[in-house]
């Protein structure tokens, strides 16, 4: 996971993700994140690096956490409409960007247990901006339906839904959603890969671009800040990661 | 010191009665690790464990050890660590009856104990299959909009709030700090236990500072000096690290149910 | 200091446009009266002021100066000075629209904005001829029990909070110890203008216990410095008293229309 | 107000009224009392004496509040079934234990306006023993039918209500209130004082016992603790009133 993937050019798949999702909430005013996700992490640490008035919120560490009254203020926060970003992922996802975090199989007796839905039913429907992120793109992920539905892409009419998905980001695409049909759209697929080889690894049908183009590489300013003031920060969050498994030496 | 302190974290819960519901906070909280080995000591039966929102080695522990009926919760894992395996296992061989959540909702849940009112409404969720498998989430029309669904959540009144926190008075006044989910267990349950780092000379509520962090001893029903109580997870306001090797031992062991009884076994004497 | 610091209390209210709402603090918590003297100076109008839940010389200041169309609250006197002239007055001549509640209402509405959900369920109530007074305060049946009904209060989003508090620091972090009604307003206000008595150097939210007090700055829309920001009021956390002959002088004085301008006048000056 | 009253032995009324609510509230677990109440602080106060284990929260009182959770706690508290006791007064109050707090007349322009209706339309409701108390006895307070009614003295079968008024006390009498037939019974006379011109200064008729006997005098034990401990405490909370209007010297 941590070497340099011989397919690009001096940067990891995890460099390239955490820029990519870096990219899509620079400017913000506020991004947070949830625990356990070191990527997102990176990304939002990069966002606030490219403008310095973001707020980010980072779960379950301390140093990136501005919050007083207990552990219900981040949901409050954005039913109130402060917070203008988050990162969900999913044991599955589907083509209608429903998420599952719950279990495959019988509710009552999964075949697989995943740990829970936390905030997802809830925060989905709330922030403007979800990023829907998961390295792993495989079918057994990206599935037509998935088996319990732990928060809805997509929401009737008369639903008070002011936030949703706007992007999906993996190994080996980015995606947009289009709320209006509840159908995930090609945006591009990353540095190495064909749109083929995507199709056959995604359980879904998606909605192709004009013309499919490949994610710009990270640049040198990109790459430089990830290595230096975003991996330092990082280390606050998420000591294992990165140590471990981050980024290059 | 008063009568509301006890000797050992045995005695604080030995009067947590079978099939109590108990209230437990977040890894990244004030995690009762010293407590809950006491619970499994005494072989506690059918506990309804909520986890506030999400739980990790102490629900594993618990569920592990036989002591858990209903596990209502947002989500169970072990942090970096990964899956929590115990939890994992039961849950698949159906032997745990699951209550799932998302966050907000046990927050919401707390807060409606807190007020003494029957739900508080809470927006999203709706959709979620999370409502087909909790018919105590009620949706309605709220009667403020015309056409607007919105979700109930009914209050949660746990019988026993238990969590580790940094300080506490001779007078019984805790204090949490910013670590107010645990506050709010307190205003909700029945009654509450708790395990503390250290005690505090002289009163938490005259030092203005002290006080916006602190707990009342009027809703604080038991207290142990358990210096650690928390170990092997961290424990930030003491700047504690997780005993990292002792949790990966842990995932290791308890990988099956064999493993994780000999594990407990030995961890327990 | 960052651009959310304002040079004078009139700065610092300066875009508070004619028939906002606006939550104030009750005398026992931060009372902004430097920076109601500016709301009076610029001449605001029809406010719609929210006491949260209850207000003093702030509201009678405030409705002697014609500065106020609606006036929310539980309850407004002047505290051991007795009843507030200005409100009792203009209540009485029918020149003020009143929206009396009662003090959790104020509560719950403020924290059923600060969830984000319409309203919030309130036991107790039922019988008060304030219901007749109220319709935004609905009355359903409880969807978790037969035949039990009760009121529902809808959320108070004020478009302003202002209040005093005793520090913040250069981040724009704002301290305000116990008082969380003050929290609780900046969480469910558009937006927050406080008057502080001091600036703290250093973070107040990396320091844990000031931590536990602390509303943070992205809560906060401007801050202006103002020692003595509550005077002639006291304020507990400076240990400052009420200033009782200048507020004696002030209910003397405020008996009449033309007493409380000739005593305004004096005192704006 | 602060002499000794010429018809009593040595007591003035407001201590006489002082004992009277601290001896219903006296073994109580928590009781509570309002802003601008001197004399139920007192009568909390010393209940406290003589009941060390009682909690006692006296709003506005720095000293005596053992709250950390803002404005709202005292109401959620009581609403958890943390309070035992409460006192409450009226601009006018009824037969039917009715009270008024907001105005006489009309509500939008009335003749007289009160400051409004506080925390009582809520806690009348949920504190089990409610202590109604108003010095001043006279028809114009007690009045057959409240103008408006801030908080009601009787409920419905289905409202839910734990709590509720349990005693009334004035400068003549004490009065116990049967929810059951929504009225009040005459406990005891207040020295000085016969049934019969009580009757002349009450706008409600009320039950009468088989004998009507007059309030116990405050011993000698009650006054010392009032005028010794209690005094001292009480500055804390009303400087104004401990230091002009309660006590003989």
């Amino acid at each position: 996971m941590s070497g340099v993937d011989p397919a690009r050019d001096g940067y990891t798949t995890e460099e390239l993700l955490a820029i990519v999702m870096g990219r899509l909430t620079t400017g913000l005013g506020h991004i947070a994140v949830g625990a356990l996700s070191p990527l997102p992490a990176a990304a939002a640490l990069l966002a606030r690096e490219l403008s310095p008035r973001t707020e980010i919120t980072i779960l379950g560490s301390p140093r990136h956490m501005r919050f007083t009254d207990g552990g219900r203020e981040l949901f409050d926060c954005a039913a109130q409409g402060r917070l203008d970003a988050f990162f969900l992922s999913g044991g599955q996802i589907d083509g209608q960007a429903n998420i599952n975090l719950v279990a495959i199989g019988d509710y009552v007796k999964p075949k697989r247990r995943f740990p829970g839905s936390f905030g997802s039913a809830y925060l989905y429907h709330l922030v403007p901006k979800v990023i829907l992120f998961r390295q792993e793109h495989s079918p057994r992920v990206f599935v037509e339906h998935v088996d319990f539905v732990s928060a809805a892409g997509t929401s009737p009419r008369n639903v008070y839904r002011p936030g949703g998905p706007k992007h999906l980001v993996t190994e080996m695409a980015v995606m947009d959603f289009d709320a209006g049909p509840g159908r995930f759209r090609l945006n591009t697929v990353q540095p190495g890969y064909t749109e083929a080889e995507l199709r056959k690894q995604t359980g879904f049908t998606y909605a192709l671009p004009a013309e499919v183009r490949t994610t710009p590489a990270p640049t040198a300013e990109e790459l430089a800040l990830l290595r230096g003031p975003v991996r330092e920060e990082l280390v606050h969050a998420y000591p294992k990661f990165a140590r471990e498994a981050y980024l290059a030496p | 010191m008063p009568d509301r302190y006890c000797s050992t974290p045995d005695v604080l819960v030995a009067d947590v009665a079978d099939g109590s519901s108990i209230a437990v906070a977040p890894d990244y909280s004030g995690v009762a690790i010293a407590a809950t080995r006491a619970l499994i000591r005494k072989q506690a039966r059918r506990l309804h464990l909520i986890a506030v929102p999400q739980s990790g080695l102490q629900a594993d522990l618990l569920i592990g050890a036989g002591c858990v009926g209903i596990m209502e919760c947002a989500g169970v894992n072990l942090g970096e660590f990964g899956l929590a395996p115990r939890f994992t296992d039961w849950v698949q061989q159906g032997r745990l009856t699951m209550r799932d959540a998302t966050c907000p909702a046990i927050h919401a849940g707390l807060q409606a104990a807190e007020k003494g009112v029957p739900f508080i409404p809470l927006r999203g969720i709706l959709g979620s299959d999370l409502l087909n498998e909790r018919p105590d989430w009620r949706v309605i029309d709220n009667p403020y909009q015309h056409d607007d669904p919105i979700v109930l959540i009914p209050a949660i009144k746990p019988d026993v709030a238990l969590f580790h926190a940094a300080l506490a008075d001779r007078a019984g006044n805790v204090w949490v700090g910013i670590r107010r989910e645990l506050m709010l267990m307190a205003h909700a349950a029945r009654r509450t236990l708790v395990t503390v780092e250290a005690i505090h000379d002289g009163d938490l509520l005259t030092d203005p500072t002290l006080a916006a962090g602190t707990i009342p001893a009027f809703y604080v029903s038991r207290i142990c000096l358990e210096p650690g109580g928390m170990r092997p997870l961290g424990f930030s306001p003491a700047g504690e690290q997780a005993d990292a090797p002792m949790i990966e031992a842990y995932v290791a062991a308890a990988r099956t149910q064999a493993g994780f009884d000999a594990h407990l076994a030995e961890w327990l004497a």
